[in-house]
């Protein structure tokens, strides 16, 4: 592709913010694709209020069905058709398809946790909104060293790049799970899986195994009364994806490192981000589900290009992500209580965790809110 | 040993999902010629149904059966309206037929019940039975003597009954079957209704175990293709012996096979269907075919 | 001839867009053998399918009186006429019982009550199919198919039985003694009977009237003893022999 | 009078060929990836028409061997540095390799056991991608900054431009290639062997070479068709290659027409366009379900209307228009007396082998 | 004549390929078969002379057809078949067809939607040339070929007065005609041994005659021999030099045809009392 960039970087100073996104709207993560009426929703709410600085923002979306040619060619429409200034991407395939937008200079923002995703040394148009899954396996992993003195630790992920960095995560925290099983996705009967986990002697289970399965496993695991210490990877501890499928009773005591609200959990019923979230949604999407965390995603990640965008001096790609990466505790509505988005030198907004432990009715903090990039664990 | 033992006991039950959706294929390939793709989402439409019905306080062995009667009319209709239209147009046009089916009523149920994974309660209740270190839990059980209830069943109607006569006389050869007075569209229906309700308890059967959500049956049809040529899909215990024996080697060889691991486990059902069929063609129980397809 | 059994009149059969036959009028009688004689492509096999209503139609077809002309294949099986068809079509991964039970499934519900009888009679009539009762019918020979088509016809009691080339692949004892069989059920069951034949001295045996057709037009008509010289039937055939549907169309 | 028609299928080839040279130059750069990618995807149609409409073989695992030509190619490229012309041919060869494998494997389980097997290497695929890390590069495959089919400087043409003329200069040798063969000598084995191996085996066809060389060569085809897609898209990554997309390869060929080659780009353009356009007619964001709904709908009701694919089905209007006498001619359709279902005319065949072969190519392999 | 046979049996483990007598066409020694515990051929041996036609008759079920298929390779099987000398019971049924043994079907076996032409043509599949690369580039030896193949397929296809069907997908055909394609394809393999299983079966008696003849003529232009089955005795007698009685899948009798129509034996097991009186 020749270069674009100057299509994209120069400030006229008017007319509409051209952002476009490719997510699966169809295929095997379609659940994924909620996020883009959470964004949707949010970009319409700031269009509806005025804009920013008085520019609306004029969003679209286009399926990828997870197909990286189409992300691809998505992401070429976008830069050569509409001269996008930001282009958003979901998932472990956006990795495969920054090279392009890289060379054109368009911003490329991905909603994905991959390691691989902070190369912005080598990408620098890239950027990851959501943290790396890497950071909360190594304060996995340092939780149970200082917590757990005989633990005999498992893992259960997909055959993905996630459970690599979270394997990795945890790794950097002298955690080596005795049993480390992936399974690709669909395959749904894990009953072997916890066979083998129980016969090693597993008591600290560490699952970053999404839905539909999780529910089923830890239903089993709850039938056979097997019960380590799990716990549940971030993207996946939510009613939606796991407490409602595998019943409350049997994700009891379990922990997760949590960095996001779950729009179901009871506990943060009266939370006032996640009723303004609601009216949004109501108001601007109001097909859409907004029980699902996928929702608030997308809806968290289009306020922060908001607020990247309103701090930026103006809109291009530099100044957009010069702001980006300059965000300083920024209030964002996904996030959990008194988290904040900050820039770092990894390209990613959230730095932030807190332990989480499921009381049988809702996740409840267990800890104060831990800094990652303070803690040494990222960057 | 312990652990070797529950291992093939776990493959035992997850491989009774593979059989039962084994089986379903197996009739409509008895009963039409044809190889259903969309038999796995054709049975988890029936446990959306159920679970529908369940919810609107309709107990659950009355659900049941409701669930298999609609599912039976469901299939017919199916046949009725779309499969017919095709009639005479090849093998390969109603493979692609079922394609659509199978993408079609993914949408249609993503659109009604969403993609979320729900609980489905287990019919047969939530206890354990332990004996000499080994566990099974009631559903998985009860999922084996529902299945083996249903193979009798369908051996039943398909080899001691006049229907199951006409329905593999139609499958076999329709333009004699007509001459014969057996019409054709009729029995076609039929069998498609048949294997949609032995579909619906297979979905009754694996939903407790995978969580409902529209896509659970694509995996384990892909398996119960590989079981029902493993035990030969003109056989109904074939398919079901097919499923076990693949539930089975899928653990074992996941387990201990030194490499293989959990994310290539479904090479060994695969491997070791190939290996059967070429030293049996036409699968461990299956009947070589007087003329071929 | 207006008591006949089954009538056609000015019947018109076509595949696809071909027209093959092109207005047949046919009149059989209860328990009347007629043979149906004409070269090949006359359209012998075409008109069979056109009673039995798997082919397309136009022209009017009655049977004991009431129309069939809008009937199903199906239907009309049950409503009493049996076909053996050109090629036989057994089952062939049906045993060859299960074949002949098929048989018995054809008729009307209240005739089944001698089903086994009659299974035992095909037996009788063609021995080598009870010592194959078990075997799938693809594995029969041809003749042994073509007795297994026959005896599961018969199994149906027809009122109208339409055979296609009824001796085609039996061995010449055999042949003779389905003729036997052929000419006694008229008796027994008073069946009528349609045979297709090419040629056959066999047929004019036992048949009361031939039919000749050629080209997809009936050139000849009569009682079986008008034909007995070989020269009329040459002449029937060759009367239309540029009649052939491929020509017509053009 | 089918002589016009018979004249008409050249002209109307040539025409397509002159609109395929004009179209990038008035078609959008970004409107010419797409194009490109329908035309490789064309190709792997196309090899799976031999197999499916001429050899009468069955494959749901072509999408695999479309990845696991473009893997070859793009490896060859981005790590080894290879050009890109000298890395397609690789591609289409590593695939020619694992088609006489598959085939030789198909052969010994029984045909119609190839379907299996071929699912399962679909399935197997995607997997062993993610396993061969240090390879493929796992899960997230292999990526370049542009495509590596560059234009020569002096031809003035854009990248896309150039990559869409290349690969349109392939799928059209493709075609004439597959053409020739089914046209004559080869060609009428394929007919026999789909018809009946003993049929093929008595006029001294030997079915088993016919069957494994439809097979290789129709995979041939398909790994140089993804050696091309790989290339101009840049990428390749297990997500494009999972069991649905050979589903939907095999889709894209019976709904085309597996017995005309001009079906095989319409096969092409639904594997590429019809998503799009379901998503168009639905409207995008959250509507996803609704569009694959469209998709669907919109398959079955192809297959209704044009049971023979829609360019079979437009050559038997055609045919029936210009020849009435001329009848149907797709062989499922000819309404024969009482036989096997799908083929009319049932011979006196019996498994003339062992006591449970499916086949007879058994007793043909002695 | 019997000696001979005997000759044959024993030579079986050992196949000779030594000079045969000039005038034997067609051996075969001790020839058997069994499916799933069916005997269908048991040691069976005779030998057919060379040109001409000879017979295979017998009655329903005695194993003809698998005779047939025994001798073109189709089936496996016991015992020896030697075309000319040569041994060819070791070889797959398509490499004997190369060698020349051309065969039709009980119940004719076509490709239904290949024009009657195409169907002809299969029959020259050994004898053409082009293979993979050569048919993908239509190289002028093949184009040549094809050419030459299809003007004598046209004309072996109206010889036997189907001169206009090759504009039609056989599967559209009435029988006789698809049984014609099938003897014409057979021919157009110009074989040395032509197997013909039922020609005449679904023909008028003046057209069985007519093919009968044409293909004696043929065989006689390329000094080909022809094996034919046929239950239409009256037929057999007439054109036959050799026929050759199996009953229940054993020989009961072979020789020349008037021999045969006396043996009380073939009377008792297959023509029936009075089968002269019917075939006349
Ligand atoms: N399925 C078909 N599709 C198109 N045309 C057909 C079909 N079957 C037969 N025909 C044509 O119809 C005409 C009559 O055929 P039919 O089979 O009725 O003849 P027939 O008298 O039975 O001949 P035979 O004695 O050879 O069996 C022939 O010209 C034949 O080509
Ligand atoms: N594949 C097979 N499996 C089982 N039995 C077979 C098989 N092929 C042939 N037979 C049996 O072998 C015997 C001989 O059959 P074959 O077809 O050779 O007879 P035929 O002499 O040609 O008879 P026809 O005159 O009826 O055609 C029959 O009893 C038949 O049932
Ligand atoms: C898809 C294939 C497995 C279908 C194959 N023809 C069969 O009958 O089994
Ligand atoms: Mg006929
Ligand atoms: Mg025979």
């Amino acid at each position: 592709a020749s270069s674009q960039g100057t299509a994209q970087g120069t400030a006229d100073g008017s007319g509409d913010i051209v952002i476009r996104a490719s997510y699966p709207l169809s295929g095997p993560l379609v659940s994924a694709g909620a996020s883009a009426s959470g964004a949707k929703a949010y970009f319409d709410a700031v269009n509806a209020a005025g804009g920013i600085d008085g520019r609306k923002i004029d969003f679209k979306v286009v399926d990828d069905a997870f197909d990286p040619a189409r992300m691809v060619s998505n992401n070429r429409q976008f830069a050569e058709r509409d001269k996008a200034t930001i282009i958003i991407n979901f998932g472990g395939i956006s990795v495969a398809a920054r090279p392009p937008l890289n060379a054109a200079h368009v911003v490329q923002i991905v909603q994905g946790g991959e390691k691989e995703l902070s190369d912005v040394q080598n990408f620098p148009y890239t950027r990851a909104f959501v943290p790396d899954i890497a950071w909360e396996g190594e304060l996995q992993g340092r939780y149970i060293a200082k917590n757990i003195p005989k633990a005999v630790v498992g893992f259960l992920g997909f055959n993905n790049a996630l459970a690599e960095s979270q394997l990795a995560g945890l790794a950097a925290a002298d955690i080596t799970p005795v049993k480390a099983i992936r399974v690709p996705p669909g395959q749904g009967d894990l009953t072997s899986q916890v066979t083998e986990l129980k016969a090693a002697g597993v008591n600290v289970l560490v699952v970053t195994h999404g839905p539909p399965t999780i529910g089923a496993l830890l239903s089993y695991m709850g039938q056979i009364k097997y019960k380590p210490t799990i716990f549940i990877g971030s993207p996946y501890a939510d009613f939606a994806s796991t407490v409602k499928p595998a019943g409350a009773e049997n994700v009891v005591k379990a922990l997760s490192y949590q960095w996001f609200k779950d729009p179901q959990n009871p506990a943060l019923s009266d939370d006032k981000a996640l009723a303004q979230y609601r009216a949004d949604m109501a108001k601007y999407a109001p097909a859409a589900d907004v029980g699902q965390t996928f929702t608030l995603t997308g809806y968290g990640l289009a306020a922060a290009v908001v607020s990247a965008l309103r701090s930026a001096d103006q809109i291009s790609s530099d100044a957009f992500l010069s702001a980006w990466d300059s965000l300083s505790q920024e209030e964002n509505p996904l996030l959990i209580d008194q988290a904040t988005l900050t820039g770092e030198k990894d390209g990613r907004l959230v730095h932030q965790y807190q332990l989480h432990e499921f009381d049988g009715k809702s996740w409840v903090a267990r800890d104060s809110v831990i800094d990652v990039s303070k803690a040494g664990i990222a960057g | 040993m312990t652990e070797l033992l529950q291992q093939v006991l776990d493959g035992l039950s997850t491989g009774l999902v593979y059989g039962m959706l084994a089986l379903a294929l197996s009739v409509i390939f008895q009963g039409t010629g044809m190889l259903n793709f969309s038999q796995g989402e054709m049975a988890t439409l029936s446990a959306y149904v159920t679970l529908v019905l369940t919810q609107a306080g309709v107990g659950f062995w009355v659900a049941l059966p409701l669930t298999v009667a609609l599912s039976a009319g469901g299939g017919a209709l199916i046949e009725r309206v779309l499969v017919r239209r095709l009639e005479g147009a090849g093998e390969l046009s109603l493979l692609t037929l079922s394609v659509a089916l199978l993408l079609g009523l993914n949408a249609l149920m993503s659109i009604i019940w969403t993609t979320d994974p729900r609980t489905f309660p287990s019919p047969f209740g939530k206890g354990l039975i332990e004996f000499a270190g080994l566990h099974m839990t009631v559903q998985q059980a009860g999922s084996l003597i529902t299945l083996l209830a249903v193979m009798a069943a369908t051996a039943l109607l398909f080899n001691r009954t006049s229907v199951g006569l006409r329905l593999r006389a139609v499958a076999q050869n329709p333009a004699s079957a007509t001459l014969l007075g057996q019409h054709q569209g009729l029995w076609l229906m039929v069998g498609w209704a048949v294997a949609a309700a032995v579909g619906a308890f297979a979905a009754v059967v694996a939903a407790p175990v995978l969580t409902l959500s529209p896509g659970m049956m694509a995996f384990p049809l892909l398996l119960a293709l590989a079981a029902g040529t493993l035990g030969g899909l003109s056989s109904r215990v074939g398919a079901v012996v097919g499923g076990v024996l693949i539930g089975i080697a899928d653990n074992l060889a996941s387990r201990y096979v030194p490499g293989l691991g959990r994310d290539l486990a479904i090479v060994a059902p695969f491997a070791l269907t190939a290996l059967v069929v070429m030293l049996r063609p036409a699968g461990l129980f299956g009947k070589t075919r007087t003329v071929r397809v | 001839m207006s008591t006949g059994l089954l009538e056609t009149r000015r019947l018109v059969a076509r595949y696809g867009s071909v027209e093959v036959l092109h207005g047949i009028d046919l009149s059989i009688s209860p328990g009347e053998i007629v043979v149906l004689l004409g070269p090949n492509g006359a359209g012998k096999t075409t008109l069979l399918r056109a009673i039995s209503r798997v082919v397309a139609t136009r022209g009017a077809i009655t049977l004991a009186g009431v129309s069939i002309g809008g009937w199903s294949g199906a239907r009309t099986a049950r409503a009493g006429i049996g076909h053996v068809p050109e090629g036989r079509g057994t089952f062939p991964d049906l045993t060859v019982e299960e074949n002949l039970r098929l048989g018995g499934l054809a008729r009307p519900k209240g005739r089944r009550s001698t089903t086994r009888e009659d299974l035992a009679q095909v037996y009788a009539t063609f021995p080598v199919l009870a010592d194959m009762r078990r075997r799938a019918a693809g594995l029969l020979s041809g003749g042994q198919q073509q007795m297994l088509a026959i005896g599961r016809a018969l199994m149906a009691r027809p009122q109208l039985l339409l055979i296609d080339e009824p001796s085609l692949g039996l061995a010449p004892m055999v042949t003779q003694q389905l003729f036997e069989v052929l000419a006694g059920i008229r008796g027994e069951w008073s069946t009528s009977l349609l045979l297709a034949e090419q040629n056959a001295r066999l047929s004019l045996r036992i048949a009361d009237r031939a039919v000749v057709l050629a080209g997809g037009r009936v050139t000849a008509a009569g009682p079986t003893a008008d034909f007995r010289d070989g020269d009329v039937i040459r002449r029937a055939y060759l009367g239309e022999a540029a009649g052939d549907p491929v020509e017509d169309e053009k | 009078m089918n002589t016009h028609l018979r004249r008409a299928v050249p002209i109307g080839w040539a025409a397509a060929l002159v609109i395929g040279v004009v179209v990038p130059f008035v078609v959008s750069d970004y409107d010419l990836l797409d194009l490109t990618r329908m035309l490789a995807v064309a190709m792997a149609v196309a090899g799976l028409n031999l197999l499916l409409g001429h050899s009468g073989q069955i494959s749901v695992g072509h999408g695999a061997l479309f990845g696991l030509g473009g893997y070859a190619a793009i490896i060859l490229v981005a790590t080894y540095g290879w050009p890109w012309w000298s890395a397609v041919p690789v591609g289409g060869a590593v695939c020619l390799a694992l088609g006489l494998l598959l085939g030789v494997l198909g052969l010994t389980m029984g045909g119609a056991n190839l379907g299996l097997l071929t699912i399962a290497v679909a399935a197997i695929f995607p997997l062993l991608l993610i396993r061969l890390k240090p390879i493929t590069g796992g899960t997230f495959g292999i990526f370049m900054a542009h495509s590596p089919i560059e234009p020569p400087a002096w031809s003035g043409l854009t990248e896309p431009q150039f990559g869409f003329l290349v690969c349109l200069a392939a799928l059209a040798l493709t075609l004439l290639v597959l053409r020739n063969l089914v046209t004559g000598r080869l060609g009428r084995a394929f007919a026999a062997v789909r018809t009946s191996t003993l049929l093929a085996a008595a006029n001294g066809v030997n079915v088993n070479r016919t069957k494994l060389m439809a097979f290789a060569v129709s995979a041939a085809v398909a790994g140089t068709g993804g050696a091309f897609y790989a290339l101009v898209a840049a990428i390749a990554v297990p997500d494009s290659y999972l069991v649905p997309f050979s589903i939907t390869l095999l889709a894209a060929s019976v709904v085309g027409g597996s017995r005309t080659w001009a079906g095989s780009l319409v096969g092409a353009a639904i594997v590429i366009y019809l998503p799009k356009l379901a998503e168009n007619i639905v409207g995008a964001e959250s509507a996803g379900n609704w569009s694959q709904l469209v998709y669907a709908c919109g398959l079955v009701l192809t297959l209704i209307v044009a049971p023979s694919g829609l360019i079979g089905d437009l050559s038997r209007l055609a045919h029936r228009a210009t020849g009435p006498q001329r009848g149907r001619t797709s062989s499922a359709r000819i309404p024969c007396g009482p036989g096997q279902r799908g083929s009319p005319q049932q011979a006196d065949v019996r498994p003339h082998v062992g006591p449970d072969r499916e086949d007879t190519h058994g007793a043909l392999q002695k | 004549m019997l000696a001979l046979i005997g000759d044959l049996t024993q030579t079986r483990t050992v196949p000779t390929m030594t000079d045969p007598p000039p005038d034997i066409a067609l051996r075969v020694g001790a020839l058997g078969v069994s499916f799933r515990g069916v005997r269908a051929l048991q040691d069976v041996s005779f030998s057919i002379p060379a040109g001409g036609v000879s017979a295979v008759i017998g009655p329903n079920g005695a194993g003809k057809t698998t005779l047939l298929n025994c001798i073109s390779g189709v089936v496996r099987h016991e015992g020896a078949v030697e075309l000319e000398g040569r041994d060819l019971s070791r070889l797959r049924a398509d490499r004997r067809a190369a060698l020349g043994v051309a065969r039709t079907f009980q119940t004719p076996l076509l490709v239904p939607d290949l024009t009657a032409l195409d169907n002809v043509l299969l029959g020259a599949h050994p004898k053409m040339r082009g293979g993979l690369i050569g048919s993908m580039l239509r190289l002028p030896a093949m184009r040549s070929d094809e050419t030459s193949m299809r003007a004598r397929a046209a004309e072996l296809l109206s010889r036997l007065g189907l001169a206009r069907a090759d504009v039609r997908p056989v599967g559209s055909l009435a029988h006789g005609d698809r049984r014609r394609v099938e003897v014409a394809r057979a021919l157009l393999a110009e074989p040395r041994l032509l197997l013909l299983d039922e020609p005449a079966a679904g023909l008028g008696a003046d057209e069985a005659s007519e093919l009968l003849d044409d293909i004696e003529e043929f065989a006689a232009a390329i000094e080909m021999t022809c094996v034919l089955v046929e239950h239409d005795v009256g037929l057999v007698m007439r054109v036959s030099r050799h026929v050759v009685v199996l009953d229940a899948g054993r020989l009961l009798v072979a020789g020349p045809p008037a021999e045969i129509a006396a043996d009380p034996q073939v009377v008792a097991a297959y023509l029936g009392d009075d089968w002269a009186e019917v075939e006349t």
